[in-house]
């Protein structure tokens, strides 16, 4: 459910007014709500004492973070060097059409995320796709489908 | 950072000084069996999500229902990655060193009953070298092993990352003992400069000149000296720092600890992507178990230096692998590049004199301390000194993690090590050093990797990504990923680099789609140039490389994409047709199934075949193709 | 008149402090092969700015601080053999190198910048001067914005932040994606519309942004 | 004492934009003879070497006035103070005349010709340096709690973090215990029940907090005093009044939900809006069944609708908790967003809440027990089933409470009854601190949690101050200076300052010479210029400087040349993008800026006139949405339409003077009124100069100076909002006739006195040397001669001898 006061101070509380830990503090924000909703964007700034625009530039350079509502299933497609050679890229598209959604955004059903990432460090089990923290290793179509199919 | 204390096995004493700590390590090997069965069971990334836990777990089941005797009960150990992870879930037995692959749940009743209680190897899950055939029994004679020399990696494998007493047991922290009691700051800092040590991060900065530099900044103008390790491992295809952070986190703290006695600095940080969670949890154990017995924090053994860590999550973005981003990231703002010099070493942290090293860097020193930077500098080649951890990874066969003292050859590593490459005689080419690396053709196999060499030939070390490619691999293809990579991660804040990589990128588009021409590649190399020169920071600056090591080395597979219009390797779509080979086509409609254009016909166990004016070139097909009748031209 | 007092304090100790310097304070370099002098503390692009040479620029302006990014300044920088170049508005003046304004190094990283500009700029008659004014007059890339006239410089977001002190707009985004916007794209009501991002933008872009970044 | 003035004129060539385009050379021969102790020009003065050169000669020559000809003020002057602080050069010690942008840039011109101009221009920079007045700020005390008023949710917070920062407070509420609060919360934030745990916690705090003193609200009687040292006086019932002091006031005002429109719906019992469903919620008496919120209104707006829509999300919540037998489901219109995430999806699933869009083209429409909708999904029409509807509740006026504070704080009812307080678009080093408090959802329409968020920004923006006290650092610069001596206590400027700037007093104590509170004066002059009895001054932007810089360029000035006046932001903004922008316009306007339009006095205008102006030209900012001083640009309005009048009082033509309103980034709109206005004037006369016209000039001078003018002209504010004009006037017309009448008699009384002047005359040499008929004046020297502004010096021939009292 959307910000309570509560949570936020809950986060708030454990940093002291300094604009350094703007980037801390959005991801403990991110770890609760599971994206970073406007109000708590300014509460964070207001509290850090940064300006919003720079809590916004911050949210918006970096890639983990999410300023829509997220899904309620997670998919990364790894697209490191060693999962691009093993079609990686063309895992990333079957999803798509799968889903009918572009990588970086959520199903209009909220149901799934896709998203790609830079290399999940598993280069030995390329290609792989990691389902809610879960990862799937040199994993294809076939096996996607199915691990979908089991989350639905 | 919020840290939910997740911390187990917390000794509840500190350690009064250095005598304490040896006799600490004394009472806990005390208290082991040096001949009780130890069965280690890998839980690296790899072996976890190949289903590690799961091997643990029924082990400790049917071991508990084997019902042995006391004395012989074999202790399990989980460790980080053992580095063979192609070969994973991995089981190894000590002292004995048997190598069991490959193990699943259904193994597990198996192993207990023909090894613990008969004592018997179980022949079908041992190694078997694909030269001789033969299977090998134990650990240290597999190649994979045999050719390694592992100084930073020397523990992970043997402990348990999570349990303090086991790096104490192995000897762990006995170089930060020794520095602080024995050594003057200045004395370490001549060591590791002695060591010759240099960063691994990628420049390969000789690391004891940078801490000398920062010192006498600090001096020039007094207040607190920072020490950074830079777990932001974003190279593509590396994954040397997440097993060190995850399978010996302590090696981190300690180098860490003992470069801060050397440079006077009283807080350190560890910047860690956010991809590797299980490094931070590991790393924030550690830090806690250290704590509490006193080896980090507040007079850490008793000697009244002060030091403590902080472990900062990356957001995501390549570009804050470079130091000065990497500062700006860790003081809340954007992550982009400012200009060098000041050099962070002068200017960092809060404008303070700040020290960031990779963290295998750091790993490397409490080695360095304690068998004396001659031992080091023995290791490797001059001006190259010590060992050098790579992931060997792509087009080969023992893919996984590689620790080589520099020096050795490119082939060397992929033959004896990575065991050549999958149903082909050689490899086409290596790609180091990660995004802004280059590529190594076949012929220049012998070139030894070591930081100038490697230079040299236009490629560079880098942070040890290392990618076999084979003939089905496009260079083109390749460079073109690498463009994109980089242009995804460009930070954009200087114009060569972001409208470069996109101009860079236009061209390889061109090429891959059979267009362009001779003169395109006249034009690209001195768009590279201008953009190498005209860059704000590293990541730009050496983002060209990927482009002219493939320009340089394999022009001719550039000019078929231009003026042949082929694409050789049979990568670029739009320059390939899939077919399907009515030898091979069992009918089983698989392929006509997982289309997604609808444009593979056939009747069922008769040969399809594919209507090349609507397929789109996905290759569904290719993948899902249980026989591999699919061929791609 | 206590500010006088103080003044008169200060006037002495400053007067012998700078006549110190009139004796060894300068920093003797070349810029185009003519010898000029410097103080500790200035840029390249000042130095020559105040000798009359000419050094294109974009992203910079004297009422914020220099970042180096557009790279349209850049020098070639030669010192005992090893050159280098670099942004000369935030390169410090250095004694006994030789610098180069125009070089073919210089001009290679300056054309190839002003065409790319050309490319996604194609609404900026400013850039398009600047660019004939250096012999570009055609570009090899793709337009994909022909509306599009903003470099992303950030001299915009950095007057509101150092000039005007409101910081109602950002860089958002990065790389490539890189846009000039009021948080969450909406029209900014922190903004108090005294027009300084209209003034200092280089291109005119901000004509075009100005009413998506402002509420009125 | 005031320090000899020693000013250096800096020339910026600004590498040949402005060097090719102005003979600088000529620039200084023509400034020989004006008193600068030091002149230069440089190819840049803004970067590190011309710095340097300026300080050196700061140094050498002692100079405490700087006047740099180079470009706009507005972005390169802290360039030029931040570097010249060190040697103790204060901020309005450096004056910038924009030779760029209002010279080189946009006339097509010799470059001699236009050396006179930027002479011209800079000689008027320095006459008003000439004036500058050294002042010392003020330092504060802040001392004792903060006044939290208004009964908003908000007060609270800001109560408690306050308290936990060990600063006192006093709030002000109608519910004196936690419950209470909680039982009205509905009213003005619906669907908040499911926070009432957390939020008990934390009013509970509040309410037993040591340093926090809860009182009663009573109707408030007067707000005096300013930032630091508030003094409030309190309505009591038995009629007496008790007054409460406190440094800052927070002023926590929400918005009320009224009864939700659902008559044209019917369903009786089974049909409820949400407050009533929350009170049902409070007494647990939940009918069972389907219920079915729909978010319908779309004429609250969007805002009204997503924070409906939230409500009933969380209202679902509560009752799938609290009352399982009963099935909520959400109807919203598709156009609004639903922050909901993926969890949120998964709740409602387990939970069994059903969430509907409906396309918003189409209003839906209620049967008995179904709800029918267009799915934007299909368009297809829905029906859901209801034994339950529920509607939201409609946003209501701002509490009553409001207009009490009104009257007597910085804040403004905006048009769609948004309140909104002053200081919202001014650079921030115009104001010494944040020191206005105004949090709430009465500042637009927002969810409970934003305006915790608020009263915890108001509550650090308190302690900010006291921070700063404690380290002596909450100092107030003396913007506006009000002369005890000149001042009748009328009050006018307290009634028309836009930001608190100057005090309240209590009501009934008579007419005393108002304070100023420094710490809320944005400078915007408004008062000054309004001020009747001319007692109050800007520092350092003084009526005095402006009217020696005019007199200045004006004898400068050749004579078919006009004046401008630019506003400090549409009309400066935009004058200046013009040049950017590569624009021209014709050289014979001077352009003066000043901050508002609004400081203008109206004197000002006459003495331009009097002084040869051949016309004037004023540019702001449009009135109702962006004047930054809310009505400074309509009090101009009424000057120049004064100015009119005299005019053509004094024969000459109304055209004369003209102003326009442009935008920030309009400099297209600049040109073409500058063109148009030239146009105009090309084709009047330069003024005659014969006695007859300067006598009237005179006069028409003498008049703005007038009191009862100045007062009719402050009083009579063309404010958007007011149907009412001033006195018992019932429209226009009327208004105006009143004023042009005073004006008239006015005009005729100096020039009387202007007649007299030189000698003595009787009623027929009077009128002669009016060129009036006799009658026409004689009604007007007695009772002139009973005020004293003219003398009876004895009779000749049967006639009176008037003159000014001089034998």
């Amino acid at each position: 459910m959307s910000v309570t006061f509560k949570a936020l101070e809950n986060i708030l509380e454990r940093y002291p007014p300094n604009s350094e830990h703007l980037i801390s503090a959005l991801q403990d924000v991110q770890a609760k709500f599971n994206y970073i909703p406007p109000e708590a964007m300014n509460a964070v700034c207001e509290h850090l004492g940064v300006p919003l625009s720079r809590g916004w530039a911050v949210a918006t350079f970096f890639k983990s973070f999410r300023l829509n509502p997220r899904g309620m299933h997670e998919i990364k497609v790894c697209l490191g060097t060693a999962c691009h050679l093993k079609g990686g890229a063309r895992l990333v598209e079957g999803l798509e059409r799968e889903l009918n959604v572009c990588r970086g955004h959520t199903t209009k059903d909220l149901s799934f995320d896709l998203d790609t990432v830079n290399c999940v460090g598993a280069c030995a089990l390329a290609p792989v796709v990691v389902v809610d923290d879960h990862y799937q290793p040199n994993t294809s179509h076939r096996k996607l489908r199915k691990v979908l199919k089991d989350l639905k | 950072m919020a840290q939910e204390s997740i911390a187990r096995k917390i000794e509840e004493f500190r350690l009064p000084d250095a005598a304490a700590l040896a006799a600490y390590q004394a009472s806990i090997l005390e208290e082991r069996d040096p001949n009780r069965t130890v069965i280690i069971v890998c839980h690296g990334t790899g072996c976890i999500a190949n289903g590690s836990p799961k091997v643990a777990g029924a082990l400790r089941k049917s071991i508990a229902a084997a019902g042995l005797q006391a004395q012989v009960i074999p202790e399990i150990k989980t460790t980080g990655c053992h580095g063979f992870c192609s070969r994973g879930p991995l089981v190894i037995l000590q002292p004995s060193g048997l190598f069991y692959q490959k193990v699943k749940e259904s193994d597990v009743e198996e192993i207990v009953n023909t090894t613990l209680v008969e004592g018997k190897p179980v022949e079908r899950l041992l190694y078997t070298d694909p030269k001789t055939g033969e299977p090998i029994a134990h650990d240290h004679d597999i190649p994979f092993y045999k050719y390694q020399q592992r100084v930073v990696l020397r523990n992970i494998g043997k402990i348990d990352p999570t349990d303090i007493r086991d790096t104490i047991a192995v000897g762990g922290y006995q170089a930060l003992a020794k520095a602080l009691t024995t050594m003057t700051p200045d004395e370490v800092i001549t060591a590791v400069e002695k060591a010759g040590l240099r960063g691994r991060g990628g420049a390969g900065f000789l690391s004891g000149r940078k801490w000398r530099f920062a010192v006498e900044n600090a001096r020039k103008n007094p207040g607190p000296v920072y020490v950074v390790g830079n777990g932001d491992e974003g190279d593509p295809g590396a994954f040397m720092d997440r097993t060190l952070m995850e399978g010996d986190p302590h090696a981190v703290l300690e180098g860490m600890t003992i470069g801060a006695y050397a440079l006077g600095a009283h807080q350190g940080y560890i910047y860690v992507r956010l991809e590797y969670p299980l490094a931070i949890k590991h790393l924030s154990i550690a830090i806690e178990q250290a704590r509490n017995l006193g080896l980090l924090g507040e007079n850490i053994l008793g000697t009244g230096f002060n030091f403590d860590l902080q472990i900062n999550r990356g957001a995501g973005a390549f570009v804050c692998g470079e130091e000065t981003a990497l500062i700006a990231s860790l003081e809340g703002k954007v992550g982009e590049p400012v200009p060098r010099p000041p050099y962070p070493a002068e200017k960092g942290l809060r404008g303070r004199p700040t020290i960031i090293n990779n963290v295998e860097t750091w790993g490397n020193v409490p080695q360095i301390i304690e068998k004396g930077a001659k031992w080091y500098a023995g290791i490797g080649v001059p001006h190259s000194t010590g060992t050098k951890i790579f992931s060997l990874v792509g087009k080969v066969n023992n893919v996984g993690l590689v620790e080589v003292p520099m020096g050795i050859t490119l082939e060397r590593i992929i033959d004896e090590i990575g065991g050549g490459v999958p149903g082909q005689d050689r490899f086409k080419a290596v790609q180091t050093g990660g995004p802004s690396g280059g590529c190594i053709p076949y012929e220049l196999k012998d070139t030894p990797v070591d930081f100038d060499s490697l230079t040299k030939v236009g490629a560079m070390m880098g942070s040890g990504g290392m990618i076999v490619m084979d003939q089905r691999d496009c260079m083109v293809d390749v460079a073109r990923y690498f463009l994109h990579f980089l242009e995804e991660e460009s930070c954009g804040k200087c114009l060569p680099c972001r409208l470069g990589l996109k101009a860079m990128l236009e061209y390889m588009d061109r090429f891959a789609k059979g267009q362009g021409s001779p003169q395109d590649i006249d034009d690209l190399h001195s768009l590279a140039r201008a953009i190498m020169k005209g860059s704000l920071c590293a990541l730009g600056g050496t983002s060209p490389n990927p482009v002219l090591t493939t320009l340089k080395y394999f022009k001719d597979e550039y000019l078929a994409h231009a003026v042949d219009h082929k694409c050789p390797a049979g990568v670029c779509k739009d320059l390939i047709t899939y077919s399907i080979d009515p030898e091979l086509c069992n009918g089983c409609r698989v392929c006509a199934r997982s289309c997604p254009q609808g444009c593979i016909s056939g009747e069922k166990k008769k040969p399809h075949t594919i209507d090349t004016s609507a397929c789109i070139r996905c290759g569904m097909c290719m993948d899902e193709c249980p026989v591999g009748a699919v061929m791609v031209a | 008149m206590s500010a006088q007092k103080t003044k008169q304090g200060k006037k002495t100790k400053e007067g012998k402090k700078a006549k110190k310097e009139k004796d060894d304070g300068l920093i003797r370099f070349k810029i185009n092969g003519q010898p000029v002098q410097a103080r500790e503390g200035w840029t390249i692009l000042e130095t020559a700015r105040q000798n009359g040479v000419k050094i294109p620029t974009l992203c910079f302006h004297p009422a914020v601080e220099a970042i180096g990014s557009c790279r349209l300044c850049v020098v070639e920088i030669q010192q005992n053999g090893h050159t280098r170049v670099a942004a000369s508005c935030i390169t410090p003046v250095q004694g006994g190198v030789d610098v180069l304004t125009d070089s073919e190094e210089v001009q290679n990283v300056r054309r190839w910048v002003l065409e790319m500009l050309l490319a996604h700029c194609p609404a900026s008659h400013q850039i398009r001067e600047l660019a004939k004014e250096y012999g570009v007059t055609s570009t090899r890339f793709k337009t994909e914005h022909p509306e599009d006239a903003c470099p992303r410089c950030g001299l915009c977001v950095r007057a509101c932040d150092e000039i005007v002190g409101i910081r109602a707009i950002s860089l958002g985004n990065r790389g490539v994606f890189k846009e000039v916007t009021a948080p969450y794209h909406q029209r900014s009501v922190d903004c108090i519309r005294c027009g300084t991002c209209l003034y200092i933008c280089p291109t005119g872009a901000m004509e075009q942004l100005f009413p998506q970044v402002s509420a009125p | 004492m005031k320090p000899e003035n020693r000013i250096g004129i800096f020339l910026c060539e600004c590498g040949g934009k402005i060097g090719n385009r102005i003979d600088l050379p000529q620039v200084s021969e023509l400034l020989r003879y004006e008193p600068w102790e030091h002149l230069g020009v440089y190819p840049y003065p803004c970067l590190a070497p011309g710095l340097e050169a300026i300080k050196q000669d700061v140094q050498a020559k002692g100079l405490n006035r700087i006047l740099v000809g180079g470009c706009s003020s507005r972005v390169m002057k802290k360039r030029f103070t931040k570097a010249l602080a060190p040697l103790g050069v204060e901020r309005h010690q450096v004056e910038m005349i924009n030779l760029k942008d209002h010279v080189a840039a946009v006339h097509e011109a010799t470059p001699q010709e236009l050396a006179h101009k930027a002479a011209a221009l800079i000689a008027g920079g320095m006459a008003s340096l000439r004036l500058l007045e050294p002042f010392e700020p003020v330092s504060l005390t802040f001392e004792g709690p903060a006044l939290i008023m208004g009964g908003g949710f908000s007060g609270f917070i800001a109560a408690r973090e306050l308290a936990r920062h060990g600063m006192e407070s006093v709030l002000f509420s109608k519910a004196q215990s936690p419950e209470r609060v909680l039982d009205e919360l509905h009213w003005t934030f619906p669907g908040c029940r499911i926070f009432c745990g957390d939020l008990a916690d934390l009013l509970r705090e509040v309410f037993t907090h040591p340093r926090v003193k809860v009182m009663p609200d009573q109707p408030i009687d007067y707000i005096v005093g300013g930032v630091g040292d508030y003094h409030v006086g309190l309505k009591q019932p038995d009629g007496s009044v008790t007054e409460v002091a406190g440094a800052a006031i927070i002023t926590a005002l929400d918005r009320e939900y009224g009864p939700g429109n659902i008559d044209y719906i019917g369903g009786g019992e089974r049909v409820c809006d949400l407050l009533e469903l929350e009170e049902k919620l409070g007494a647990g008496d939940i009918s069972p069944g389907k219920m079915v919120f729909w978010v319908n209104s779309p004429q609250h707006g969007q805002a009204a609708q997503e924070l409906a829509a939230m409500a009933a999300w969380r209202d679902s919540l509560v009752l799938a908790r609290e009352h399982p037998q009963v099935q909520p489901m959400v109807v919203y219109p598709a156009n609004i967003t639903l922050p909901l995430s993926g969890n949120d999806l998964r709740e409602a699933r387990t939970q069994g809440i059903g969430l509907m869009s409906y396309a918003p083209e189409v209003h839906p429409v209620v049967q008995s027990g179904f709800l029918s909708f267009v799915s934007p999904g299909d368009n297809l029409e829905h029906e859901v089933e209801w034994d339950t509807l529920v509607v939201p509740g409609a946003p209501a006026d701002p509490v009553e409470k409001a207009q009490e504070l009104l009257r007597w704080l910085p804040i403004y009812p905006e048009n769609g009854g948004r309140l909104q307080k002053s200081h919202i678009k001014f650079w921030p080093d115009q104001i010494p601190d944040e020191s206005l408090f105004f949090t709430g959802s009465a500042g637009g329409v927002c969810d409970l949690n934003e305006v915790i968020q608020q009263g915890k920004k108001a509550a650090r923006g308190v302690l900010n101050l006291r921070e700063k006290a404690l380290q002596g650092k909450l100092v107030s610069p003396v913007v506006v200076h009000v002369d005890k001596d000149l001042c009748e206590g009328c009050g006018l400027c307290t009634e028309i300052c836009p930001c608190g700037g100057i005090e309240h007093v209590k009501p009934g104590s008579g007419p005393i010479a108002r304070e100023t509170d420094n710490h809320l004066c944005s400078g915007g002059g408004t008062c000054a210029a309004t001020c009747p009895y001319e007692a109050i001054k800007v520092l350092n932007n003084s009526t005095q400087q402006l009217e020696a810089r005019l007199k200045a360029i004006l004898s400068r000035m050749q004579e078919n040349e006009i004046l401008g006046f630019v506003c400090g932001w549409g009309g400066l903004a935009s004058a200046e993008q013009a040049a950017v922008k590569g624009l021209t316009y014709p050289k014979g306007i001077y352009l003066t800026p000043v901050n508002c339009l609004g400081s203008l006095d109206p004197f000002i205008l006459s003495m331009a006139f009097l002084n040869g102006a051949k016309g004037i030209m004023l540019a702001g900012c449009t009135p109702k949405h962006s004047c930054h001083y809310h009505y400074g640009v309509d009090h101009c309005w009424y000057r120049v339409n004064a100015m009119k009048k005299l005019l053509s009082l004094a024969g000459l033509e109304r055209r004369r003077i003209a102003i326009g309103y442009v935008e920030v980034n309009e400099p297209e709109s600049f040109v073409r009124m500058v063109e148009a206005n030239m146009d105009v004037l090309d084709k009047l006369p330069p003024l005659p100069q014969d006695d007859q016209t300067k006598a009237r000039l005179w006069a028409i001078h003498a008049t703005l100076h007038r009191p009862r003018v100045r007062w009719v002209l402050g009083t009579s504010l063309r404010r958007p909002t007011e149907k009412e004009f001033p006195g018992s006037q019932f429209n226009a017309v009327d208004a105006d006739e009143t004023m042009l009448e005073v004006l008239r008699e006015e005009f005729l009384a100096a020039r009387i006195i202007k007649a007299i002047s030189d000698q003595p005359l009787n009623p027929p040499g009077i009128a002669l040397t009016m060129g009036e008929p006799v009658k026409s004046i004689t009604p007007l020297l007695p009772d002139m001669a009973q005020e004293g502004r003219i003398k009876l010096q004895g009779w000749e021939g049967g006639y009176p001898i008037y003159g000014l009292g001089k034998k």
